[in-house]
């Protein structure tokens, strides 16, 4: 646009694939954490690699990781959701009203299941960027609030859902035909690759990095930053929501009591993926394979049949390894 | 909202137990969330309308917060309660608070468990090493008394996580040597993780011929495991206490059976003895509560349907 | 005076240095890089005794990179350091200080949630029993280094609440405490106005004595005339040169550093500007400052604000985007009344703020160049929700190039660009927005002279195309060459606005003093 | 000081007497919100305010009271620590070790097992300075290795004080003459003013601020901030022994299963008494009120004999209003 000549310092081409290259490779890194304990455990025990119990390690990725996606979005923002285990918990509960009491139609049940856990999320959203209470405790008092309603209106009992007989097929039927491939695991990926896609190359993506990388340079420069962090909390919402549904799913009942302690395993899930608590940096691939570290991890361990009290201690010191080595990577580079 | 919705009574709460005009229980029990407590909760609120008092039922989040029944236990004995009901955690834990009732002339009454301590005036229970070994029974006698079969266990530090394996253990240790428990893991009880858990054990074991398990939550975990597994029919199933999930099991062949305790008579028994209690009556130390198998061909009778909930 | 026979010279004699002593300072083929870019390659400095040296270069030139390796922050590629004579092994921050090297950083490096005495003793606080604070002892040092240095502090004040230019002050209050023998300061001034710097000054002429020297990095030119004794020129990473300060006119200084010639400064054809108003203040007043501020801005006009540190002028931008809460006072857009809650509220109307605080209120260090860029305005590009990555790269590289920032590239993260090529991502981010009224607090703080050249162009050529501006200054000379008029303030009220014909450094002065005498700076 | 005439805008003397006057105030503001729900209690049950049950409060405060001062320095240095919960119970396991199996003195068993907290927080620490592992997953670690292995070293089972008629004394026991004032409680009191000396006094809390505030110009001020990371993460390791301690004290027992979920309770409480998870700010006595507002309401509930299930809404909801009033107040000044 100006005609004036530049000065010759300025190289802007070079390092674009580069930079994606050593992004990739980053990324590969990361995910040789996963490959070399997954190789451990095929070495370990030859139960371990069978397609059965292949996909059983998904699925069982599948909660958690539909947690820890949605989270993944928080937590770049520099802020924290506490409330995603019983929140997940009460949209179980919801579902179960809707399908159950309701007698509403299996998809209006489990859209609605859906809405319950943005609703959640909005409200998270609300109280932190409009009444500037610190995530934390915004998100532990939700936590509190979801535990005991989902009690309230379940009656303290499990809500099953006998009469929507489709419902069960949300997360373990197959719709792939011919494979044995649970149509959670489907959920979960194809989850991933929207979260992936928002996260990336959309403007709420966008504002989610910019937020947590300095918040208020980004109030200053014009951005509605109150109305996006409540947007961005209700995205988390939304997969929470996802969550209590394949998990109603999964268990043929939406469980009142349960929930409490998931939103721990999604946060370390996603912070093994290298997504920082600080804010401003993280992936969604990374916590795909945060939350396959921690599904390989326990299942192995299981399938070898460590004792429980020694696999706490075991996946407690390959967590800290596993970060420790990406640590050392990074530094590398 | 203020008013008090676990009383028996139409009027409950403190206030009136302590105006006075109707005797006032406190049950401090083990849990309040899973469906066995709620259950004795129903007992007990059945058995409060029955004899005319107050009372009020509330336990700990899960059955490790043995802190925070001490605290419920003493925030129940502050209301100076006419007599309370206790299902402890850990007997020794609570042993300080008990002699504090006792110095204030307040009669305990020990459920689901026994307390471990003469303070206790009685004991309505369920002898869940026996229970256990009755589930072992079955099983052995499910696979023919022979093969391997694995455990998934509610709990490994309570008190009935560890009867109930240690009673199924020692059953198959003495009466069937051709039987082999490869595994015994512990998923806490929660659906989901005992789903994963015993599809891994599943996975790791393929020759396996039964799973046990130990309460609702693990036993449902199993049952969902097979099923997801698709293995409806190869692996004998038995579990323990009941609920919706376990009797549809049940009916459908996914389980051969479960064992259930009687928690609705444990809650009203409870209830019952504290107002014999209360009004000086003597009482027998142990009040069995029993346990019971049951299985396709029973379930549907009437001993049974009066036990099992849903 | 400037070929490489006398380079050669001046390299022969370094380690001899003046009068058989060696010099006190003696940097030696220096070389630093960093992924993508050589920062510093084989650099020679020579300080000698008693004197100020001052270092200059173009943003990115590679200053500050050398400070750092002075005071222990980076680790040199190549390169040896001696100080009389003697070969230094610097080993981190605290090593540097133990060997007499104190530094005052180009960005802040202040504890915000500690008091100011706080964090000029923090390390080295007075104890009792070894590990009880004593507060006391430490706020009477404190104070007694004020009055000795002249600074008009409170000891006990937290840094949060200060001002730019008072955390500049007890930054250098810091750096002057150790009492070191090679003190550097790496654009000390530019968060000042002219009585601070002429504060400074002082204070540099009293620490400088026969033991001791100084490393001044700057960007004002006037200021090396004032301060320094020689001169030493950086360009792209590499030395070019170092001349005696007194013989040696501007223009040869900064022919150095740009490789080529800059027209001096002119004062403003005072371009007529459309009678049409388009920003209205009135009677704005906030419950901390302001008191009845009013002013108008027209079409295509430059409106300069002047004033002493504190006086107000980054409190009234604030309060018109929104970012502060106004008490009272109204804000019209071509005559209508609009409400502004919040600085997107302000965008909405097109009207967009530069802060004056880079670090903490600009960039997002985190993020790379062309995010920064199109920060602003994003929206512009976003079909659907989905962003257009291809634009944003292609107006990165566009404003990259069109203020000559020096970056590897425009996926560069932000933190490693050097202060002033920061300051110039943060004016592209409100170039790239199409605004109607743009406030520019302190847009050229920390840019060099060449690129100064290149934004004040830019400021004039975004006037005439009719954009209302604000442009708010300590840089006197600025602000009369830049603006067409001139409102000054003084202790939150709005003392004159000035034509540009008939303000004067002096009158400017008067009407900001007009309440009171100096603030930060004790006379 | 100086003699010269200066702006009223920088009055060195006046601040300080106006700033401490502001700081009091905050801190009764914070208190008048615990007064507010004590009150509430009081009005709203004659049970309430009893001295037994006052005292039961105060006792029930004391776990999470002791665990939650000494994570109130790593919080404000900008960590967190996960790993108070289980380590309290690693501590208390070991506590029991000393005294019942090797059968060492009643206080060379009760230093050592605050010891075993010491050594725990000192690897925390290691691991965040020195490995540079981010402090959630650097706790978190260490929450599930401490809670393993508990259970290892105490076999499944819980350990009995039988052995040690003192050591019950330590929680439940009182040495004051005269008033049944429970020695926990004592406990909680004397390690509150010792916190708060050395956050306040020390150089140790002048160095936690200043991580906290800004740990890299901390560091380039020439402060070992690596080693003084590690010393206060021992300091909080210290708090979670003694913690292990009372707790084993108050139950005549080592619970090997206990402790997950504590930490949780501990950093509210920390939070609600106005200390920021960002780090840099933070009071001994912000801590000691949040403490007390979460038992006095959990009492208080209890007391009145609120539904079970609603008792966890109700938490929920008062810590909101708690904190956003907190919020309002500070916005005001
Ligand atoms: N966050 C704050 N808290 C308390 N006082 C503040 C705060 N920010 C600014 N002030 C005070 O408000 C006054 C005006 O500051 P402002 O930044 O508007 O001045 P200015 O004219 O832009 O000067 P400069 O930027 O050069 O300091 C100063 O006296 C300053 O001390
Ligand atoms: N940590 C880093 N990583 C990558 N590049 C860096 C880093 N620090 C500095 N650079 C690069 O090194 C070069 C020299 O930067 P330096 O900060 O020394 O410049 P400067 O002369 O101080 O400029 P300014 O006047 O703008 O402050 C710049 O191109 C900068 O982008
Ligand atoms: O006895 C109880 C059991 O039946 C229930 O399922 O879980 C808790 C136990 O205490
Ligand atoms: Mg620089
Ligand atoms: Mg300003």
């Amino acid at each position: 646009m100006t005609t004036t000549q530049t000065r010759p310092t300025a190289a802007p081409e070079k390092p674009s694939i580069a930079g994606r290259m050593r992004g990739r490779l980053q990324q590969f890194l990361a995910f040789a954490s996963l490959i070399i304990i997954f190789l451990f455990f095929c070495f370990a025990n030859d139960r371990f690699l069978t397609w059965s119990n292949f996909t059983g390690i998904l699925l069982a990725a599948t909660v958690t990781g539909l947690l820890a996606l949605g989270t993944t979005f928080v937590i770049i923002t520099g802020g924290i959701d506490l409330s995603i285990g019983t929140g997940m918990t009460l949209s179980a509960v919801m579902t179960g009203v809707f399908l159950t009491y309701w007698g509403l139609p299996l998809w209006v049940g489990v859209i609605g299941g859906i809405l319950v856990g943005a609703l959640i999320g909005a409200i998270n959203g609300f109280n932190v960027a409009i009444l500037g209470i610190p995530p934390f405790i915004a998100t532990l008092a939700m936590m509190l609030v979801a535990a005991g309603l989902s009690l309230v209106i379940s009656g303290t009992a499990p809500i099953y859902f006998k009469g929507t007989p489709g419902f069960g097929e949300i997360a373990t039927g197959s719709i792939i035909p011919g494979i044995r491939f649970p149509n959670g695991v489907l959920i979960l990926i194809v989850m991933a690759i929207v979260a992936a896609v928002l996260l990336g190359k959309t403007i709420l993506g966008r504002y989610t990095f910019s937020i947590g990388s300095n918040e208020e340079a980004t109030a200053l420069s014009g951005v509605n930053v109150k109305k996006w962090k409540i947007i961005i909390y209700t995205v988390a919402g939304v997969f929470t929501g996802l969550a209590g549904v394949v998990l109603a799913s999964r268990l043929s009942s939406a469980q009142p009591a349960l929930g409490m302690g998931y939103e721990l395993e999604a946060i370390a899930a996603v912070v093994i993926g290298g997504t920082s608590l600080q804010g401003g940096k993280g992936s969604i691939i990374g916590t795909v394979i945060g939350a396959l570290i921690m599904a390989v991890l326990t299942n192995g361990l299981r399938i070898m049949s460590i004792p429980q009290e020694w696999q706490s201690v075991a996946v407690g010191c390959v967590i800290l390894l596993a970060v420790y080595l990406d640590i050392l990577r990074r530094r590398e580079s | 909202l203020t008013g008090c919705s676990s009383s028996g009574s139409t009027d409950g709460g403190s206030d009136d137990a302590a105006s006075g005009d109707k005797p006032y229980i406190a049950l401090v029990s083990k849990g309040f969330q899973h469906q066995f407590w709620q259950a004795v909760k129903a007992g007990a609120e059945q058995a409060a309308e029955e004899f005319d008092v107050d009372i009020t039922f509330e336990g700990p989040d899960t059955e490790a917060d043995v802190d925070q029944q001490i605290q419920q236990l003493q925030t129940a004995l502050d209301k100076e309660p006419d007599a309370i009901g206790l299902a402890a955690l850990d007997s020794q834990a609570v042993d300080p608070l008990l002699q504090q009732a006792q110095d204030a002339g307040i009669p305990v009454i020990a459920f689901d468990s026994g307390v471990d301590s003469d303070i206790p005036v009685t004991t309505a229970t369920t002898d869940n090493l026996a229970a256990a070994g009755e589930a072992a029974k079955q099983m052995a006698e499910l696979i023919g008394n022979e093969g391997k079969i694995a455990m998934v266990v509610h709990d490994q530090t309570s008190i009935t996580g560890i009867e109930r394996r240690d009673g199924f253990v020692d059953w198959m240790d003495e009466n069937a040597p051709n039987i082999e428990i490869v595994d015994i893991q512990y998923g806490g009880g929660d659906q989901l993780e005992s789903t994963d858990l015993a599809k891994a054990i599943i996975a790791a074991n393929p020759d396996l011929k039964g799973i046990y398990g130990s309460n609702e939550g693990s036993a449902i975990g199993v049952v969902n495991a097979v099923q997801e597994l698709g293995l409806e029919g190869k692996l004998t199933v038995v579990g323990f206490d009941s609920g919706q999930a376990q009797i549809d099991a049940i009916t459908n062949g996914v389980m051969a059976g479960a064992i259930t305790q009687n928690p609705v008579g444990i809650g009203y028994e409870t209830v019952k003895a504290a107002v014999a209690a209360i009004n000086g009556e003597k009482l027998p130390k142990v009040i069995d509560t029993g346990f019971f198998w049951y299985d396709k061909s029973n379930i549907d009778s009437d001993e049974i349907q009066a036990v099992i909930y849903e | 005076m400037t070929d490489t026979a006398t380079n050669a010279a001046n390299a022969a004699n370094a380690l001899r240095g003046d009068a058989g002593r060696p010099p006190l300072l003696l940097v030696d083929g220096a070389s630093k890089s960093f992924p993508g870019v050589k920062a510093l390659s084989e650099v020679h400095l020579e300080l000698r005794h008693g004197e100020v040296l001052a270092l200059v270069g173009e943003n990115g030139a590679g200053k500050s990179t050398l400070m750092k390796l002075l005071s222990g922050i980076y680790t040199p590629d190549a390169g040896e350091f001696f100080v009389n004579g003697q070969k230094l092994d610097i080993q981190g921050p605290k090593h540097a200080q133990e060997l007499g090297i104190s530094i005052i950083h180009q960005e802040f490096n202040l504890m915000s949630d500690l008091t100011v005495a706080q964090n000029i003793y923090i390390g080295r606080e007075p104890r009792t029993g070894g590990f009880f604070l004593s507060e006391r002892e430490l706020n009477r040092r404190t104070a007694a280094l004020f009055d000795r240095l002249g600074l008009a502090l409170d000891p006990r004040e937290p840094v949060a609440e200060l001002t730019v230019a008072r955390q500049q002050m007890v930054e250098i209050a810091k750096a002057l405490s150790y009492n070191a023998k090679v003190l550097i300061m790496d654009e000390p001034t530019a968060a000042l106005n002219d009585a601070e710097v002429a504060t400074l000054f002082d204070l540099i002429r009293r620490f400088t004595t026969p033991e001791t020297g100084v490393i001044y990095i700057s960007h004002r030119m006037d200021e090396l005339k004032q301060i320094s004794d020689r001169i030493t020129v950086l360009r792209d990473g590499r030395y070019i040169d170092t001349v005696e300060t007194a013989p040696t006119p501007v223009s040869e200084v900064i022919a150095l550093m740009v490789g080529r010639e800059i027209v001096g400064e002119t004062r403003p054809a005072p371009v007529e500007t459309a009678p049409e108003v388009v920003l209205g203040v009135s009677g704005l007043s906030t419950k901390r400052l302001l008191k009845d501020v009013s002013f108008e801005v027209h079409k295509g006009e430059i409106l300069g604000f002047a004033g002493l540190m504190g006086a107000g002028r980054t409190e009234v931008a604030r309060a018109i985007v929104g970012a502060d809460p106004k008490d009272a006072g109204t804000i019209t857009l071509h005559g209508r009344e609009v409400s502004i809650g919040n600085p997107a509220d302000a965008a909405k109307h097109r009207i967009g703020y530069l802060s004056e605080d880079r670090k903490k209120l600009g960039v997002l260090l985190e993020r790379d160049v062309q995010e920064n860029v199109v920060l602003s305005s994003l929206a512009d590009y976003v079909t659907g929700g989905f962003v257009k990555s291809k634009a944003i790269e292609a107006t990165a590289k566009d404003y990259v190039s069109r203020l000559s920032i020096k970056t590897p590239s425009v996926r560069q993260l932000v933190r490693n660009l050097s202060g002033g090529n920061q300051q110039k991502v943060v004016i592209a981010k409100w170039l790239a927005k199409d605004c109607e009224v743009l406030i520019f607090d302190e847009p050229t703080r920390g840019i060099d002279v060449g690129a100064k050249d290149e934004i004040y162009a830019l400021l004039n050529a975004l006037a005439a195309q009719g954009k209302a501006i604000i442009m708010i200054s300590s840089e006197l000379p600025e602000v009369l060459r830049m603006s067409h008029r001139i409102a000054v303030m003084c202790e939150g009220r709005l003392t004159a606005i000035l034509s540009n014909e008939e303000a004067t450094q002096e009158n400017i002065m008067e009407f900001a003093t007009q309440f009171s005498a100096e603030g930060t700076v004790a006379q």
